[in-house]
């Protein structure tokens, strides 16, 4: 890494450690907003734990001029609120970077490092001298640090002030106070520092179509786009804001004006079991209903998974994936439910997974999992992560066609149905593996039995070998005819053919984007292809056929995806190679590089660690 | 719009009803029960109710678990839509489908292992959410479709057909549903028709959670003597605490018992509920009176029957989620997406 | 198939189609055990409805001399008993082979074929005749017909009534009803047909150190001889009779004989949720605990699998396999559980799986089950399948060595706890991936905290990355090192090196010894290995690497062994051919013939169908 | 065998309990809860409860599900066994593991999220099974961890903190533990440390499932005006309706209630529990009466506190199943291991 005391504009991370529960979260979100207003490629990643108030928490923060926000475990400059996490703190930044902290009290000897500039600001003392009552205190020491870093960094502090304006506008107090909070960290840096620092801020233009989100609002706001009116679900880290988002746009756009009541349905299950059970019981009166849940929401709703495979009746599974196995870490990232995703229940089975890649995606493949579990009739899993769910991202604007209609895939009006001799169930008379399906109480020749046992292409109870297998092996058919129809990859090629590829999934996709930048400008030209649906459509047969070595990179330890390409693809053992992480939190370039090093040798000699 | 096609020429004596079908047009496949199974008989029962209710087939909505009872909704209305689940799971697809839809006519069929061992959680929370169906337990003491292990609501001291006793303490699903607030609280015997038809079509005209406890005898596992759930046992035993009649909305009010001893509750269409009291100083809408009602009659070895508390009024799941009166499903996609100028509004604050 | 007109001696398969319900089950298996006393190989298989009483049912009985009693798809004989499901079961027969029906109703033309011989016998006029009471009536009618068919295949009448003696030795009336039902079947063939048939038994030798047992008993036996105190199960077919078995068998072996009291506690649980959770809290207290249950309980187990896992819990599984997915066909047998059981639960996990093909194996891997999971500290599944576990096999006589004892793996006494400076629950202090693990009570020393959340190896409480991905990586490697513990596969090859391979699992065995024999006599040699236990051990991998076509023959729709294969050994896409079948009827020689035709064109040039 | 070791010379006047130990011998490790939160008190009082019962710290075993609450089994007595399993589900666990030891002592800590949403069916089951253990429920009518959604006992019309009012009907867990059989039923608040400590040390001693609801607010999302589950609304409405004192074995029995209003229970293991009632007509070995007396004071707002109900007899699971007294986990292989000539014997009946 380059030293950071060489002038880095626009092109550096820094760290904020605090107590969570003490009210950084919103300064931390002030800061992140500025910067963003100034036209700064940026990134937002929240470090908590899995406890309410107390413990330390981290916020990390990537400025980068050309656009690059993944994660950077490397930080030029820390804001160490927290005495606590001190040690730790301090010991991650990078030599020649900068450290600010409380100097209200003195820091111990044993903190203290040659190679790091010290920042001491008198929070404490200023809260005291400044602010009555213990609340106050505290939160304005948090908006004392984005004053100091205003000055530090050269954040336009007349962004800064205006955020403030727009968030007190009607509490001229809380204003007054957050102003003199800012000014005081402002002033007291530019009284006692050499500033600003030679990592610094400068306005740029790239955010013009851009907005600053978190992937669960934006799956939320998918799903109220999609139409989704029925939302089962039971609270767990990190899905929780989905639905928490999911009600507050359906309280905006979902409430009938006249009579105040709601074009919607949220229930708190009395576990995930219930979510799943309710969302299949509205799909199959017709409603587009879903769940959000995690990992260990998903183990507990396996069985209905395969009532709902076997049946055909649609269901949305949010997964926002977090560390595994068990209750792991609830507050780290991983992508750990790829395979459970894929087959997740007894028997056979096989799902449709959709994998965002971000925010946007979150939004967009909302929408496209309705039509998707509408159309073949059969569970889709949208398969996001903490990182993706929960952290702030900078994405292109999100765009919608009115001309949308729902793909309500075949469910027979009344009128259709009235014309017909007889409505069997499971027949596939269209040839295309997808049989046609009716509500209930829409006609009375349209009533069948729905059951998760065995059943013949009528819908009748079976236990005839071949009566029972030839529903199974439509099933298998159905679901992989819908290869065609998830979204297609994303795949990047350099200018001259290249015989090395890398696939990968959802939100690994930034830090391996940059990573093959890097790889570029040393001359190492790789192809990219990140998997967005499953099952794998033939683009990605058809990439993994065009490379000698194709490197896997996600974020597990057993290789999931490298192992459902195998299954699932006719691209040979011998190519893929594995890279992974699992430590929980998000992927950065230097785990790709330095997973890719081993195989790279001479080619990357030097790069990675 | 009403899609019901007059049938096809019957048996002229045929009772026929306000949609001019017969009893028959509410049966269901042919029953694969044991012979003589209780399971049966609460099927005809329930025939007969939904075809005194007047109720077009397919708005009526089955759903059920797993179990020998939970095998009955194909035994009744053929053209209705039914939903055979997995085990113990029912009410949470009644939830979710009430939920879409609230315009149909919902009846949940479970067992004693469906509902009280691997269900009693989804069970408990659809009376608390006040899920607007008819949901019938038909308890028999016992696993039925897995061969006769004794079930939660096995009496202590009941004996399996080995003779093997019952040591635990049984749940009793009426007491509990008393508790936890269930606003329709019956128990009825399947061999007692006459009691149950009216309760059970009570229970569909009720707003909200009906549970009927129906003792439906297992003949094949738990129908021998020392068995606390057998024919015998409970004819003998049980104890009828309040007959009921139903008297739908349109008829003329028939029924007329003495001062004092009967009760007329008025349901949400307007239909009326008459409840005669076998001990006047029972009254069915006072829970806390139930409950130490039934505990005496328990004491005694005896089984309450009768439909044992009501109480009309209240909200059902859509009343606490203040759910639009239009079904959900029945929405149109341009009512529910907010469009492009609101998305784009939207985002003016999320930068 | 040869015409079974030519004499077929101890040549054949017969089934007899009853109602469920009416006792002829103990009537098949009293026919069955006559055949086995009679020294002849012989199998028999219940295919019966998932309904307690009233439906169609029948009981499949091979005899072969060769020892081949894998199913026989064809029969040469059929017992109609059955009005409801002639059509069907005349129609089974094969050309040239024989229906005996009850004749007291005159059958209708429709059912007669030309090709076969109906001997029509009058049991229900024969029963009001000579019995009383319709139970009586019902009950003998079937005992006659093993009479009849004991004149029509020579069966031993000294055996049966040998049998019939030893069952009603304290019921006199009841013998003299059975001597008397059977004489009536057996005479009435003297007097009206010729007999035998050129279909017949002739006693032989096959089974002096056999026994007859389903492979349920056969597990359940097992948790008693390696010592398992609890039981928590919630009753699901096909499982069911494992636990019906461990009862009754510890009410035999388990009973304190002074106070009456029970050495072993056996719960049925609320659900399989409890149960699992029940097997892991006995084992956590050191007790050898295991819950019997098929594919949707392990659904409802995933998460607490997870917890087991991940904690590092001893638990013990037993999957009897049914058809799939939901509820599917709950008396039809399938593998369709193989991938589900090796990586149950979200994130990233992966189990030891034991694959028993016969009750003789049922018990030895029950009790190999124990010994691994204390050892690996690691959920262990035994996964069997219905036919396994419910139908009747021959087997070579089950044995014990009284020097075993249990392999409790690392827990440590409170003698050694005392020793030890401080202990860790998750410190590999001997390098082979296991930590040893105290038992609660035990000593005040060995006390640690366990959870299903984020640890580090000294079984602290952690978010960190490192720490917790060293505890996650030593847990790979800890299953990983179980495959040289696991059951080996069986290895059977040729006297000269073959190219082809086959590769099979569980009860597949014996259709797949079949066919490769069939194979063999016409010329084409190929190799065998049944897979015994996941996770693979070297064998597995020098199999496959050493043949260049393998076929991977097992009972699912989806390739479960073949994907496992794929994962988890070196061996390269391009070697594995799939063989499946996911009908629910135990495979047949046939089934196996069938499936390698296509890739064996040539050499197989007339066989298969 | 004991283990215990002296502990190293402390504060000479921390008191000492029998077996030389002092209160910290019992801590755990530092609390990672908000600054408040009532789940600290109650591990407070559990400390002093096991403190003063003389408690083996290695022959207890803590157990929980996930949550706020039942992260706080690490916060007290560290060289104790403990598992903080998966949420809901720590009955099972803990009946499992009761089956295989029953010597130990064995505690339970849920909360109202864990034990009355997700994990009701194993809350109930436990209490039929009469699994021996402290279970105590930390109820603060909000899920804490996942940051105060309404928890199944949330009271209707107790405000959120957003002010949304909460609609659907409580599960109350004492009135439920009442109606399934519970034989030690009480409910207490975590700012009633004098209280809360002799019911935590009768529970202990009871010799089967001891039920112990504890009131315990959530500063962070349910402690706010317009919360029924609040420190303040708790203390203003808590009715005390039996004072209770634990007397354990070998202790004098000091103190004295006037006549009539007293009452001794002797446990199983011959510890006295004295109840003093502060009603007089309150009899807490009458579980109708006592379920009249709860809802009645309930319908006043109130909240009823105490060792509300104890029934001194019947079987644990233990019991049900006949299990030997020596645990499971001690007996010797050769005691479970029938050998070969038994199997040999066996299969002579397969042939
Ligand atoms: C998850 C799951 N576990 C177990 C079973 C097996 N099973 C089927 S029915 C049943 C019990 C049925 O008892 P009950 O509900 O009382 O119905 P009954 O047959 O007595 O009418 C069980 C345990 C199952 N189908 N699914
Ligand atoms: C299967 C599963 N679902 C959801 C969660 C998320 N979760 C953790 S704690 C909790 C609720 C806790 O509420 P409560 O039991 O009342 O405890 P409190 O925090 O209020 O003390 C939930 C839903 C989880 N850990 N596991
Ligand atoms: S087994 Fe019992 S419950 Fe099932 S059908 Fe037969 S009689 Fe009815
Ligand atoms: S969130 Fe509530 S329950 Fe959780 S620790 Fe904080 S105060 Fe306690
Ligand atoms: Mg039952
Ligand atoms: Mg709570």
């Amino acid at each position: 890494m380059d030293q950071p005391s060489a002038s880095r504009i626009n092109d550096f991370a820094l760290k904020v450690a605090t107590v969570n529960g003490t009210g950084s979260a919103s300064a931390n979100g002030l800061l992140l907003q500025a910067l963003f207003r100034m036209g700064i490629p940026v990134s937002g990643k929240n470090v908590f734990p899995s406890n309410i108030q107390g413990l330390p928490t981290w916020y990390e923060i990537r400025v980068n001029k050309d656009g690059y926000t993944a994660r950077s475990p490397e930080f030029q400059l820390i804001v160490a609120m927290n005495p606590e996490s001190y040690a730790r703190d301090i010991e991650e930044v990078v030599s020649g970077g900068w450290v600010i902290y409380d100097s209200s009290k003195e820091l111990d000897d044993e903190f203290r490092r040659d190679d790091v500039t010290f920042i001491g600001l008198p929070l404490a003392q200023m809260c005291v001298e400044h602010f009555q009552g213990a609340r106050a205190r505290i939160l304005m020491k948090n908006i004392m640090y984005v004053g100091a870093l205003a000055a530090l960094l050269e954040i336009d502090m007349d962004i800064v002030k205006g955020m403030l304006e727009e968030k007190f506008s009607h509490k001229k107090h809380l204003m007054d106070a957050n102003y003199q909070a800012i000014d005081l960290g402002y002033n007291y840096v530019q009284e006692h520092y050499e500033h600003p620092l030679p990592i610094r801020l400068e306005k740029m233009d790239a955010n013009r179509d851009k907005v600053m989100i978190h992937g669960n609002a934006a799956a939320a706001l998918g799903c109220v786009y999609a139409g989704a009116t029925v939302g089962a679900w039971y609270p767990i880290t990190p899905s929780t804001s989905l639905m928490d988002g999911f009600t507050e746009y359906c309280k905006r756009f979902r409430v009938d004006p006249d009579t105040g009541k709601h074009n919607f349905c949220i229930i708190q299950a009395e576990d995930e079991l219930a979510a799943a059970g309710m969302v299949i019981g509205a799909s199959w009166m017709g409603a587009r209903a879903f769940t959000p849940t995690s990992g260990p929401g998903i183990s507990l709703m396996s069985e209905f998974i395969g009532l709902a495979y076997y049946a055909e009746v649609p269901s949305v599974f949010f997964d926002v994936q977090r560390t595994g196995p068990s209750t792991g870490m609830p507050t780290r990232t991983q992508q750990g439910d790829i395979m459970l995703c894929a087959y997740a229940s007894h028997g056979d089975t096989k799902h449709i997974v959709l994998f965002p890649g971000d925010p946007r995606e979150c939004f967009e493949f909302a929408v496209a999992a309705f039509d998707l579990t509408e159309r073949f009739q059969t569970p889709v899993f949208v398969v996001s992560d903490l990182d993706i769910g929960m952290n702030d991202w900078v994405i292109p604007k999100l765009e919608w066609d009115d001309s949308y209609r729902p793909d309500r895939g075949k469910v027979l009006s009344a009128e259709q149905i009235e014309e017909l001799e007889r409505f069997y169930r499971y027949l596939d008379v269209d040839g295309d593996h997808i049989a046609a399906r009716t509500l209930p109480g829409v006609h009375p020749k349209g009533s069948y039995f729905t059951r998760g046992s065995g059943h013949d292409k009528y819908g009748r109870y079976t236990e005839d070998s071949d009566a029972y297998m030839e529903v199974m092996d439509r099933l298998l058919e159905k679901v992989e005819s819908a290869a065609d129809h998830v979204p297609a990859p994303e795949v990047h090629r350099g200018e001259e053919a290249s015989s090395i590829g890398i696939v990968s999934i959802g939100g690994c996709h930034w830090a391996v984007l940059e990573a093959r930048d890097d790889l570029a400008t040393r001359g190492i030209q790789v192809d990219y292809l990140r998997v967005r649906g499953f099952p794998f459509n033939q683009t990605v047969d058809d990439f993994l056929a065009e490379h000698d070595k194709v490197f896997v990179i996600e974020q597990n330890r057993d290789e999931q995806l490298r192992k459902l390409l195998l299954m699932e693809t006719a691209c040979s053992k011998e190519t893929l190679y594995s890279v992974t992480y699992s430590g929980g939190q998000p992927l950065s370039k230097g785990h790709v590089l330095d997973g890719l090093a081993p195989y790279l040798e001479e080619a990357l000699m030097g790069v990675g660690s | 719009m009403s899609y019901i096609t007059k049938p096809v020429a019957r048996h002229p004596k045929m009772p026929r009803n306000a949609l001019g079908l017969t009893p028959r047009d509410y049966e269901g496949t042919m029953s694969t029960l044991c012979a003589g199974c209780g399971h049966d008989s609460v099927t005809a029962a329930l025939i007969q109710a939904i075809f005194e209710l007047d109720v077009e087939p397919h708005r009526l909505v089955k759903l059920s678990g797993i179990g020998c009872s939970s095998k009955t909704p194909t035994y009744f209305v053929r053209d209705a839509h039914g939903f055979n689940s997995v085990h113990g799971r029912m009410p949470s697809i009644a939830a979710g489908a009430n939920a879409a839809n609230r315009d149909l006519l919902y009846v949940g069929i479970s067992g004693d292992g469906d509902s009280l061992s691997i269900g009693l959680g989804q069970f408990c929370h659809a009376i608390r959410r006040n899920v607007n169906m008819l949901y019938v337990l038909e308890n028999n003491g016992v696993y039925g479709l897995t061969k006769g292990q004794f079930s939660a609501s096995a009496d202590i001291g009941s004996t399996s057909k080995a003779g093997v006793a019952n040591r635990q303490g049984p749940i009793d699903p009426v007491n509990l549903a008393l508790s936890l607030g269930a606003t329709f609280v019956a128990r009825s015997f399947s061999g007692d028709k006459a009691q149950l038809v009216p309760i059970l079509k009570a229970g569909f005209r009720h707003n909200g959670f009906a549970f009927v406890d129906v003792i439906s005898p297992c003949v094949t596992f738990n129908d021998h003597k020392g068995s606390t759930k057998s024919y015998a046992h409970t004819r003998e035993h049980m104890h009828e605490v309040i007959e009921t009649d139903f008297v739908p909305l349109r008829a003329e009010i028939k029924t007329s018992y003495a001062e004092g001893t009967a009760r007329a509750v008025t349901m949400h269409d307007g239909s009326v509920v008459k409840l005669r009291k076998v001990d006047d100083t029972y009254d069915p809408t006072d829970r806390g009176a139930v409950l130490d009602y039934l505990g005496e009659v328990a004491t005694r070895g005896e089984i309450s029957t009768g439909l044992l508390y009501l109480e009309e009024s209240g909200e059902d799941m859509h009343g606490f989620e203040n759910t639009v009166d239009t079904p959900l499903v029945e929405l149109p996609h341009e009512t529910l997406c907010p469009g492009s100028s609101a998305l784009a509004e939207l985002q003016k604050e999320w930068v």
